[in-house]
């Protein structure tokens, strides 16, 4: 069951993705990256956690993407120009690309035997009773408020900055 | 009939998810996409926390996902909005022609 | 496994099926009541009192012409309405419409079915309410890629406004959830009902350290932003923009739009209704008779109809008077059946309070005149955020000083 | 009992008038300024009222601000008697100022500022009295400079006090700098900075140790209370507002190392050198101040070196061992200075802005309020007795006159030059025909009523508050010789200098300006305050500024270490001059080369075995 899950959602991930790289057009790109997000969505249900999942379609696939495509509609930018290719990124990039990959799958093989596994419902830690995940809203919420309080004000002042740089960067200059 | 999956798949498809990532910001030249692909890279890298999170029985990896959110949303905002800008004084979205860093 | 598998189909089924007719009936009811608020019998002739309209209506969508204008992109054109109707009804699937029922051993012939019991739900997500949120959130694709994919700026200026006036007006949304969470403390929309049980005075909108009742106002006015009513329908305001971004849109897909906006309507009055009006709660404790009620309702409205049939002055309800008459009548008697009473009062209650605030979306596109672009948005970040999350605060500070 | 309330009320006054006192229409931000000084004057009075009999002290410990090794400062304020007179001086003067300031200030810009700062001063002040070790004293001592800095400077587009804002400031500076040596000495000595403490262990301490803490705080105390040689300040400091110039620069502010001096009185007392010292400098700065007294024009400055006189007279009194009667000219000494301030102010306000004495005359019929309130300040300063000055200034010479004669003999000089100089600006002021253009008008009863007050003050302040038998627990007790001769002697010098005035500026006018042409050389030499300025000029101010100009500016900042910064430069420009070929401009190559960093990584981790 959870393997066929797994396998579903992966593929579409991976196909989205291959999707997200190859298609012409931003708009099928993004609606390809608003797939990668919701399958892995799916997966993180399956990891357990599911604050996050939920965090991951609401502000991502939410807010995020609907930004990108806005942006995209607005701009109304067709299909990309196949000009300016720059030879050395083709020639040093794909074999790099190919190159890495097999050493990150080489490695992550080498370092975690395949005794770990991963079941539905069989994330749980100090703290929760069973057959409550570890990652619901309740000990998530615990430890963003507690352990992390320090980091989640930053980000807050964070946010702040973006919002203001956002305006004062997208704003109509006045005396033009 | 419950069967589990190694860990090792999640983070082998993170693996994947990110190379993918980078190939888009190494081949592709509309900003826009460029930008969309270091979200997916984002989207790797955070399977990749909840994995270690689920493996190690942790809720860290979860509140670094968080923060990869937050900031990826924050950072949505103002690439966009420079984005826009660039876009208002250039034309153009080829990030090609985006060089006037050069010498 | 698999009795779960099954118990499972036979509810989305179920479910599926009553979701499809209300959304039907729903469009006639809203053409009713608005013809009464503006004094005239609007739809009258298919059927008694119009009452087949539905049908007609869903007979001509489908056999016009479904026509594919030119220069427009098509999948993303194709895609569009499926995704506005997906995101609208998935949401369904969380929503809790009553207790857990206890249903006993059935014996049918050959096959038996032993006791078992199951929630009046599809599936009980812990984390319900943020799953709506998310399905409503993603409800903006399906009209932003309507807009742009049909290559017209009437379209694509509704699908901009939508969606924006959507993302602005979800976060004095969400905020507005958070209270009543805040004061009920889960994320489970069972749970959450369950904690407003007992009378109309644990119910989130008057009970809590702070009386949800601001929240649930800026709920309403979110909600009706949310699904682009009036007065904020400026995504189909016909004046300015011939019909925003299902413009280019005909027939099944144009139903299919329609259908997104009722079901919407109908997922968020259920919300309001859980949120903040205690779900399937009886308004007070069955002790002091609340059980009586329904019935008669029923009966006074079956006789009112049963006094207006036998009225000779009205002769086009001679036949249909008497027959609803008789209905009702025969639903007050039901009501009173003790073995039924388990699951048909709380639906009652649940579905009358829905009622309630369906008809206030009807009653108030009926008065209101539409916001101008500029007034919506500023309505939103001026005013509604600010007091949503002023609410918000309040409200955490108080439930965090009476529990302590 | 809430000591925190007295210095935190002006300073809420500060915070909201500084915050929101642009927006405030005038009369918001005298209720919230004049309000808060005066609540801290009647907290002032309740903690008094709550202590019972004042013999025994109060500590109260708040929070523990500095604890680091054995320095383990905590934020105490302390009560006793001598704390009491100064808060009654302060907090009670201060108000009075506040009010009359509405009146004087009603025309002026930067209302709300200036009012903030004042608000801000009576904070530090009271911060200065009531802290229980030195470093907090050492904190308002700095927060009423700074004040002092900001309100000489008020005017900030009058380059002149601009200037004089800066002089009073650097010329505080090297008091300070004496002041925290003397803390540093103290500190190594007692391992601790807290009056108890410090004095529970003083006696034990080698005297010389001690006459060395003793002198470095003198200079400190010198520098607060512009003796010699660090007074050239003060006069200059009329460049403020005459409110200022009333409450900072005659009443509270510098009477701080008068208070200082008394307050570690148990240091001085096993300290006889230092004592000596504070003694010979007190009456040479009275001496000398008065002397420029005579000759000067304007109104202010020559009650600012009245002041810095009198403040000459409070440290022969400290420094001849009569530490409660040092405090008792202090509060005489407020009174009638702070009257003699506010009435010039309204002279000045009469005369719309005309500060010359020699631009008046005839005031008394035009503006008599603040003539007889002035007279009543006149008759206090001149000595006359019963009046206020007169006691605290004959409880100084007798006390100086055990000490040693010599002093005694020039503080009764000083008297009668004291006398002769107020009566002369005085006389010149309201007698005689008016010589000037404006039309003088009286002052707003907003005004003169705080002079009323301070004007009955001064007149019965002696006898009213007899503070050296208030003080009698808090000192040691000083012999003090009932010598009426003495006494007669000073009250003759007081009223000979009135006479000589009288008689050479009423009597017989142009007798003056005879004498001023016959002893041309000497007036001229104090018409110019001795050179001092000059002097200081020459020999201080342009060596450290060509010295700074030319060492540090030209050879080490633009030689060294610019010469740094730019081979750095220069060499990052050579290296980068190589890498500058991998800038292609293009991001996406850049993005590459990261990924081959990245490949390299792993593939290096990899090898090193740190991914098993």
């Amino acid at each position: 069951m959870d393997v066929i899950l797994f396998l579903i959602f992966a593929a579409i991930a991976v196909v989205c993705a291959i999707n997200v790289v190859v298609q012409t057009h931003p708009i099928s790109s993004a609606l390809s990256l608003v797939g990668v997000m919701g399958s892995l969505a799916v997966l993180y249900l399956l990891l357990g956690a599911e604050f996050i999942a939920a965090a991951q379609v609401i502000v991502y696939a939410g807010a995020i993407m609907v930004l990108f495509i806005f942006v995209i509609m607005l701009l109304n930018a067709g299909a990309e120009a196949r000009k300016g290719r720059s030879y050395m990124v083709q020639f040093l990039g794909v074999p790099l690309l190919i190159f890495f990959l097999g050493l990150a799958a080489y490695f992550v093989q080498r370092m975690f035997p395949a005794n770990t596994m991963v079941r539905f419902g069989g994330f749980t830690c100090a703290g929760t009773q069973t057959g409550e995940s570890c990652g619901g809203a309740e000990t998530v919420g615990r430890a963003l408020f507690k352990t992390y309080l320090l980091p989640f004000e930053v980000t807050s002042i964070l946010i702040l900055i973006a919002i203001v740089g956002a305006i004062v960067l997208a704003r109509k200059e006045l005396e033009s | 009939m419950m069967t589990a999956v190694p860990i090792s798949w999640f983070l082998t498809l993170s693996a994947v998810l990110f190379s993918l990532g980078v190939a888009g910001f190494l081949f592709r030249r509309n900003i826009i996409t460029v930008f969309m692909s270091i979200e997916l890279m984002l989207n790797a890298v955070n399977l990749s926390f909840v994995t270690f999170s689920y493996q190690h029985k942790e809720v860290a990896g979860h509140i670094l996902t968080f923060f990869v959110m937050v900031v990826a949303a924050a950072e949505a905002a103002v690439g966009l909005a420079i984005i826009l800008t660039v876009f208002k004084n250039r034309a153009t979205l080829n990030i090609d022609d985006i060089s006037s860093m050069k010498n | 496994m698999e009795s779960f598998l099954v118990l499972s189909v036979i509810k989305a089924a179920i479910v599926f099926a009553v979701l499809m007719t209300t959304l039907a009936y729903l469009q006639w009811v809203e053409r009713k009541v608005i013809a009464h608020i503006q004094v005239r019998p609007g739809p009258y002739r298919v059927g008694p009192h119009g009452l087949l309209q539905p049908l007609a209506d869903v007979i001509k969508l489908i056999t016009k012409e479904d026509l594919l204008p030119p220069y427009v992109n098509k999948p993303f054109y194709l895609l569009a309405p499926f995704l506005a109707i997906t995101m609208a009804l998935v949401s369904i699937s969380v929503i809790p419409f009553g207790p857990i029922l206890h249903i006993g051993p059935i014996d049918i012939g050959p096959l038996h079915i032993p006791a078992f019991e199951t929630a009046m739900q599809l599936t009980d997500l812990n984390i319900g309410v943020l799953f709506i949120l998310a399905a409503s959130s993603m409800g903006v694709y399906g009209i932003a890629l309507a807009g742009w994919s049909s290559n017209n700026k009437y379209a694509l200026l509704g699908a901009m406004r939508s969606s924006a006036q959507m993302i602005s007006y979800e976060l004095p949304m969400s905020l507005a959830i958070a209270s009543p969470l805040l004061v009920s403390n889960t994320l489970s929309l069972r749970k959450l009902v369950e904690s407003q049980e007992g009378s109309m005075l644990n119910w989130n909108v008057l009970h809590g350290p702070f009386p949800q009742i601001v929240s649930f106002v800026i709920f309403l006015i979110a909600a009706f932003a949310e699904t682009n009513r009036v007065p904020f329908d400026l995504p189909e305001a016909e004046n300015e923009l011939v019909a925003g971004f299902h413009t280019e849109y005909s027939s099944m897909k144009f139903a299919s739009f329609f259908m997104a906006e009722y079901a919407n309507i109908i997922t968020v009055s259920i919300m309001a209704c859980l949120l903040f009006l205690g779900g399937w709660v009886a308004p007070w404790p069955a002790e002091y008779g609340s059980n009586f009620v329904p019935p008669l309702i029923f009966a006074a409205a079956g006789l009112i109809a049963l006094y207006h049939g036998f009225n000779a002055a009205r002769k086009r309800d001679s036949y249909t008077f008497p027959v609803f008459g008789v209905v009702f009548l025969l639903l007050a008697g039901f009501f009173l059946v003790p073995m039924v009473q388990g699951w048909l009062l709380p639906l009652f209650w649940f579905v009358a309070k829905t009622g309630v605030v369906i008809f206030a979306f009807m009653w108030v596109r009926g008065t209101l005149p539409r916001f101008r672009y500029d007034q919506l948005m500023g309505f939103t970040w001026k005013y509604l955020f600010p007091v949503a999350m002023l609410n918000l605060l309040v409200t955490a500070f108080l439930v965090a000083w009476t529990t302590k | 009992m809430e000591l925190w309330l007295i210095p935190l009320l002006p300073f809420v006054g500060f915070l909201i008038n500084g915050i929101f006192g642009r927006r405030f229409s005038k009369s918001l931000v005298n209720a919230v300024a004049i309000g808060s000084v005066v609540l801290s004057f009647a907290w002032v009075l309740k903690t008094i009222a709550g202590m019972g009999d004042l013999n025994s002290s109060v500590t109260e410990h708040y929070f523990t601000w500095i604890s680091s090794g054995a320095l383990n400062i905590g934020c105490d304020f302390f009560v006793d008697r001598l704390t009491i007179v100064m808060l009654l001086v302060v907090t009670g003067v201060g108000s009075l100022i506040h009010i009359y300031a509405i009146g004087y200030m009603a025309h002026e810009g930067g209302y709300y500022r200036f009012f903030a700062y004042l608000n801000l001063f009576m904070f530090f002040m009271l911060v200065l009295v009531l802290g229980a070790n030195y470093l907090l004293l050492f904190v308002g001592w700095e927060g009423v400079g700074l004040c002092s800095y900001l309100l000489i400077g008020f005017y900030f587009d009058k380059q002149f006090a601009t200037n004089a804002g800066n002089k009073a400031f650097i010329v505080n500076r090297i008091g300070d700098f004496g002041f925290s040596l003397a803390m540093f000495l103290i500190f190594r000595n007692f391992q601790s900075l807290d009056f108890a403490a410090v004095f529970h262990q003083a006696p034990g301490a080698t005297e010389q140790t001690l006459t060395l803490i003793g002198l470095l705080l003198m200079v400190g105390a010198c520098g607060k209370s512009a003796q010699i040689p660090l007074y050239v300040w003060l006069p200059d400091a009329m460049a403020g507002p005459t409110p200022v110039s009333a409450l900072i620069h005659a009443a509270t502010m510098v009477t701080a190392g008068v208070y200082m001096t008394a307050r570690s009185w148990v240091i001085y007392t096993h300290a006889p050198g230092a004592m000596d010292v504070i003694a010979i400098i007190g009456v040479a700065t009275a001496f000398f101040a008065a002397t420029i007294g005579l000759a000067q024009n304007d109104i202010k400055k020559v009650f600012a070196y009245s002041t810095v006189s009198q403040l000459g007279y409070m440290f022969i009194g400290v420094g001849s061992g009569a530490f409660s009667a040092g405090i008792w000219h202090l509060v005489t000494h407020a009174f009638f200075k702070a009257l003699l301030f506010l009435g010039a102010g309204s002279v000045i306000h009469a005369c719309s802005g005309e500060q010359d004495i020699r631009q008046m005359g005839g005031l008394r019929s035009k503006i008599p309020i603040t003539f007889w309130t002035m007279c009543c300040a006149w008759v206090a300063i001149a000595g006359v007795p019963p009046f206020s000055g007169f006691f605290s200034k004959d409880a100084i010479l007798l006390a100086a006159y055990a000490h040693s004669p010599a002093i005694y003999w020039i503080g009764v000089f000083t008297a009668g030059l004291t006398a002769f100089y107020v009566s002369r600006a005085m006389f010149l002021a309201f007698f005689g025909e008016y010589r000037g253009h404006h039309h003088p008008h009286e002052s707003p009863a907003v005004m003169w009523v705080p002079l009323a007050v301070l004007g009955a003050l001064s007149l019965a302040g002696g006898f009213l508050f007899n503070v050296p038998e208030f003080l009698k627990f808090v000192f040691p007790a000083v012999a003090e010789p009932e010598n009426h001769t003495l006494m007669y002697i000073s009250v003759a010098a007081g009223f000979g200098g009135i006479l000589i005035a009288a008689w050479m500026y009423v009597w017989q006018p142009g007798m003056a300006d005879a004498l001023v042409s016959v002893f041309s050389a000497p007036y001229k030499l104090i018409y110019n305050k001795y050179f001092v300025d000059e002097i200081y000029d020459a020999t201080v101010v342009k060596p450290v500024v060509g010295g700074s100009r030319l060492v540090l500016w030209k050879g080490i900042d633009a030689g060294l270490i610019d010469g740094i910064v730019n081979g750095v430069g220069g060499q990052a420009r050579g290296v980068g001059s190589v890498f500058r070929l991998l800038q292609s401009g293009n991001i996406r190559s850049y993005a590459a080369w990261v990924l081959a960093g990245g490949v390299v990584v792993i593939v290096v981790m990899g090898i090193a075995g740190g991914l098993r």
